[in-house]
């Protein structure tokens, strides 16, 4: 079920340099889950496209009906979004796309080892997605640099976390992948959003390790709902939609398995 | 109160389409839209085989509006028969099959194709800006956009309306020389074609360099050649250019359009086509209007 | 850091100028803009006798942008010469003066009375969709722009930009065919015809029908043709269409402008054009643009 | 002295169906003198193009720096305006246009009998007007009905009042002109804004009484400061600017006596 209205913005925060966390009232939390995002639609008349923002926490417990989003300042959508706060509307459409665990072929049991992966503004959906497996969970997060980190204590709290900083001012130095090869995981199944380098990364190290990937694409987007095809992503086999190698990002996906994908 | 219209001996319960290519063939928007209540859905176009269009980035946005490339990605005449019009018989809307093709044989291809469906019209697409070869270069030659109707509508089972290309000196000339060429009608306009260049990366934004301009921007030349269409052809008109209101709607049947569609604004609010169709007829009862066709070109 | 441009020989301060027809002579911005920080100030357009325009209404709004409708109302070459190019000999900018007329001849004698005038270049309008005579008619026909364009140049003593219409299929053909016929550079976009219909009174909103749409809504169509026209020829290209920001006038740089101007946007901000000369040169210092003329037609 | 600023608004108040009042500070309100008009831009990124709305009332005295504007909800610009509220900003230019008293070419002395005539929604300017004339004030207010009446009380603070309706439910039943036949009224002078039918009736009256009349006049416009030439009107005598029978109403008016302009 998606939901099409205007939310209302409970609070907003920025979290460090650029980067806002905002809690919005809407009934699309009902309906929501990890690895999902929201389209959020600018006040501008100049701005007419959806900007989509992935899901970072569902609260369906304490207040009901509300949404986590952390995003990052972009450009001129992502800037108006960080001015607004309590009280403000914010027109939504969601929540869109399959989610982290409807790709995912395997049985998830309490034994499984998840191992998520997030890099930059791909950390915060691997938040939501932390406290509803029900499994093992590792997480590593990649920062440019201590003073870029945020959400930490949130991930740390739903199980193991290890950080990677660019610089090395904090945990590990380099990228989430030295990281997972640094510290020697082991791990039945990846969850990963980040930078496409990072993925292609993901995709590879899952390969070597014999396990899955379950990553989360970026594309342009106009619908969201899949029925414009501005969104796709080439697929190693014929996609259901068009017969061709397109997988469109706002319904297929955004989480593929990596083996789907062509990075 | 009459809301319904009639193109070459079809009616429709109302004048209020979808756009080509923004709605899809009506799944997706099922969800939010009662297919039910609209005059058309006009589908994706189609082509004889699958066509994988353009690299990505497809869309971008600008002020007011927004860019396509899509490279009308499609899964080919087969599947769409099988899947889409499959799906769209069951809901009681007429169907208007949008087709594309890279030489006239491919489009006479896949209208043959569509003989024996429940396709209520065809509509072909001379005018699409993303795709090198066919559509536009058919659409921007009055000679082979007279020779290309002419041939579809030798094989065509069902009506065709020729598709517009905005991207021309002389819309009229255009409509006309479909017209004479046997059209049964002419939807207008497709894109405009238009650039974005991202001067942090200093590249186009757009993986295809240049795209389709739609949404409210372009409203005023759309409705604009509508009417320069009106004054110069006989044959209804189908008008589409930024409607994302009742009043927008209005403006484009006022200029001379038998029905409308609605693209781009789609995408911002899934509900649009329902909200242009209660608009308009509120606007009627606001107006003592019983019958639509009495504003269609009224103003000239 | 280098802002400064040069066409046909002249050299401007930095790459920005006024859209004729939408600054006047400069004089009623002159209270708010140092028209000594302009790259140019280009006129409205002048004829060889006074010209009353078009009946009112003359503009209408739309959504992200306007139509106007004026006519090119002037007070022709006498009074313009006397008055407002005496007013301009007063400043540290450059001037381009702008043409108009309903015959060759009548533009040619503009042209020569301008000869012994301090105007630095002279822009020809060819491409007014506001007028029934001249004007357009010239700026949509390669023959026609051809004979214009040479005739022109051969009694114009300042270099000779033609101001071309978007109003055409192929504008790097049109382009092309300027400067085969001489023309020391060529501007564009002039405006792309439009209409409004007022749905209550179910008339037009303009007086004319039709006019011309301008501001942001258009820019996507200027910058690419300005793209189009700079991959076809090598005379420079001076870009315009829907500039409010130094962002908007980058991306017409980049796409092969080597000058822009501002026009619609005047109208909301009167300071646009010092803040995008303003922006220009921050972009430059933030990105370590030592050149400005590295910027031009940067993107391919 | 023509300001472009972000002005804010003080108050708003909706006088009667559809007409509101709203006061704003701005620094144009240094320079505004009645009959001039200042240029509102809507915050919607949709709408570029000014909405030219008379001054009402200058305050120079108790809050200097205020401006007093009243308007009637014509389309979606003035709809946008009737809904801002304290403290809300609005981009504003003026002010602009020449007044009522640049064109007066008569003296104004202390005897002068000055009839200043407002129709609907040009009744506003007639206010500052009234307050600012040193002489013998007398003002004509056309209504639809008493329902619709505003700004009787503080027009008749400034003189004698005169009020008709179309219906008949307040004062004369008519037209202002009707009104002033039936009152017999003698003046020296007319100021006039209102409906062009309602001015073409000030002008032939003015002719028949042999006095001057200066009259607003209305018409669509881009730049507000004299330079596009959009809003121009048919005026009787070579205008200066463009050497033809136009005048520009923003900045040539929107005051022409009543005999430079055709009707
Ligand atoms: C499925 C998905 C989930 C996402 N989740 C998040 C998230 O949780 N947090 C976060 O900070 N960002 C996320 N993004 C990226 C986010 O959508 C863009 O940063 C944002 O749209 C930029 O908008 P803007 O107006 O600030 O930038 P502008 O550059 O002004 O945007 C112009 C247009 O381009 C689009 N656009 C620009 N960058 C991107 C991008 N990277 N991906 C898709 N569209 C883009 C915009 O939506 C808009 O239509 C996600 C993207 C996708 C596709
Ligand atoms: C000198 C002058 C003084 C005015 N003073 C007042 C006043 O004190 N109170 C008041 O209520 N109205 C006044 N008006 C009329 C007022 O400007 C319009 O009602 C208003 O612009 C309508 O805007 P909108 O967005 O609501 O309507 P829309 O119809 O949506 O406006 C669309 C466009 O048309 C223009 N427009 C529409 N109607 C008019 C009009 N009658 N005159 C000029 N432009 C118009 C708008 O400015 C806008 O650019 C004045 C007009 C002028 C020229
Ligand atoms: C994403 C997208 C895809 C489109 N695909 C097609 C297409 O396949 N065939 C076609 O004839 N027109 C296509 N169009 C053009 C639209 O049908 C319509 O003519 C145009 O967008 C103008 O209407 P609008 O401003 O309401 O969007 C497409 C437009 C968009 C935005
Ligand atoms: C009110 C108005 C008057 C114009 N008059 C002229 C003119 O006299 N000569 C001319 O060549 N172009 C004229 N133009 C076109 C502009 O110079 C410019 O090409 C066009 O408006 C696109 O730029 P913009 O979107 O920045 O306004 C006029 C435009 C406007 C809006
Ligand atoms: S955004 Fe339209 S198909 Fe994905
Ligand atoms: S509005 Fe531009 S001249 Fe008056």
């Amino acid at each position: 079920m998606k939901i099409r209205e205007k939310s209302a913005i409970i609070s907003q925060e920025c979290l460090c340099n650029g980067i806002y966390s905002m809690w919005i009232e809407t009934n699309a939390a009902e309906y929501a889950s990890s690895g999902q995002f929201i389209s959020l639609y600018s006040n501008s008349d100049a701005r007419l496209l959806p900007r989509p923002i992935s899901i970072c926490e569902i609260d369906n417990t304490i207040n009901p009906g509300r949404l986590r989003l952390v995003y990052r300042v972009a450009g001129a959508g992502t800037d108006e979004f960080s001015h607004m706060t309590a009280g403000d509307r914010l027109d939504i459409l969601g929540p869109l796309g399959n989610g982290f665990l409807a790709p995912v072929t395997e049985r998830i049991t309490p034994e499984t080892v998840a191992l998520l992966v997030g890099g930059g503004i791909g950390i915060p959906p691997m938040l939501e997605l932390a406290k509803s497996l029900q499994c093992n969970v590792m997480a590593v997060a990649g920062y440019r640099s201590d003073k870029e980190m945020f959400l930490t204590k949130e991930l740390e709290g739903a199980g193991r976390l290890i950080v990677a900083t660019d610089d090395g001012s904090f945990g590990t130095k380099g990228t989430v992948i030295d990281a997972i090869r640094a510290e020697q995981i082991k791990a039945d199944m990846i969850f990963a959003c980040g930078p496409k380098p990072m993925l292609k990364g993901i995709k590879d190290l899952a390969e070597d390790m014999g396990i899955p990937a379950y990553i989360s694409m970026e594309e342009r987007m106009a619908c969201g709902v899949g029925a414009c095809l501005g969104c796709v992503c080439e697929s190693t086999h014929i996609d259901d939609h068009s017969k061709v190698n397109n997988k469109r990002v706002c319904v297929d996906g955004p989480v593929f398995n990596a083996s789907e994908v062509e990075l | 109160m009459n809301t319904s219209v009639s193109i070459a001996g079809i009616t429709f319960k109302n004048p209020v389409m979808t756009a080509s290519g923004t709605f899809g063939s009506g799944m997706e928007y099922s969800e939010f839209v009662d297919l039910n209540k609209l005059g058309a859905v006009v589908t994706k176009g189609v082509s004889l085989t699958p066509w994988s269009g353009n690299p990505t980035p497809r869309v971008a946005e600008t002020y007011g509006g927004m860019l396509n490339a899509i490279g009308l990605q499609n899964p080919g005449i087969d599947t769409f028969i099988e899947r889409d019009l499959d799906f769209l018989s069951r809901y009681d809307t007429r169907v208007i099959v949008n087709v594309c093709g890279k030489t006239t044989k491919e489009y006479v291809g896949v209208v043959e194709r569509l003989s024996d469906t429940n396709a209520d019209m065809l509509e072909i697409n001379v005018s699409c800006p993303n795709v090198k070869e066919g559509a536009i270069a058919f659409g921007q030659d009055p000679g082979a956009l007279a020779d290309i109707t002419k041939e579809i509508k030798k094989k065509a089972k069902q009506p065709v309306i020729m598709k517009l290309s905005p991207n021309v000196t002389d819309i009229a000339l255009m409509a006309k020389v479909c017209e004479d060429a046997g059209a049964d009608a002419v939807s207008m306009i497709n894109t405009i074609t238009g650039m974005k260049i991202d001067i942090n990366r200093r590249r186009f934004v757009l993986a295809n360099k240049t795209g389709g301009l739609s949404g409210p921007a372009i409203k005023p030349v759309a409705v604009r050649m509508v009417y320069q269409a009106a004054q110069a052809v006989k044959i209804p008109i189908i008008g589409m250019g930024g409607i994302a209101s009742a009043e927008d709607a209005l403006e484009f049947i006022m200029a001379g359009a038998t029905a409308v569609a609605v693209g781009a604004a789609n995408f911002r609010d899934p509900y649009t086509t329902e909200k242009v169709i209660e608009g308009i007829g509120q606007y009627m009862a606001d107006n003592k209007v019983s019958d639509i066709t009495e504003l269609i070109g009224c103003v000239r």
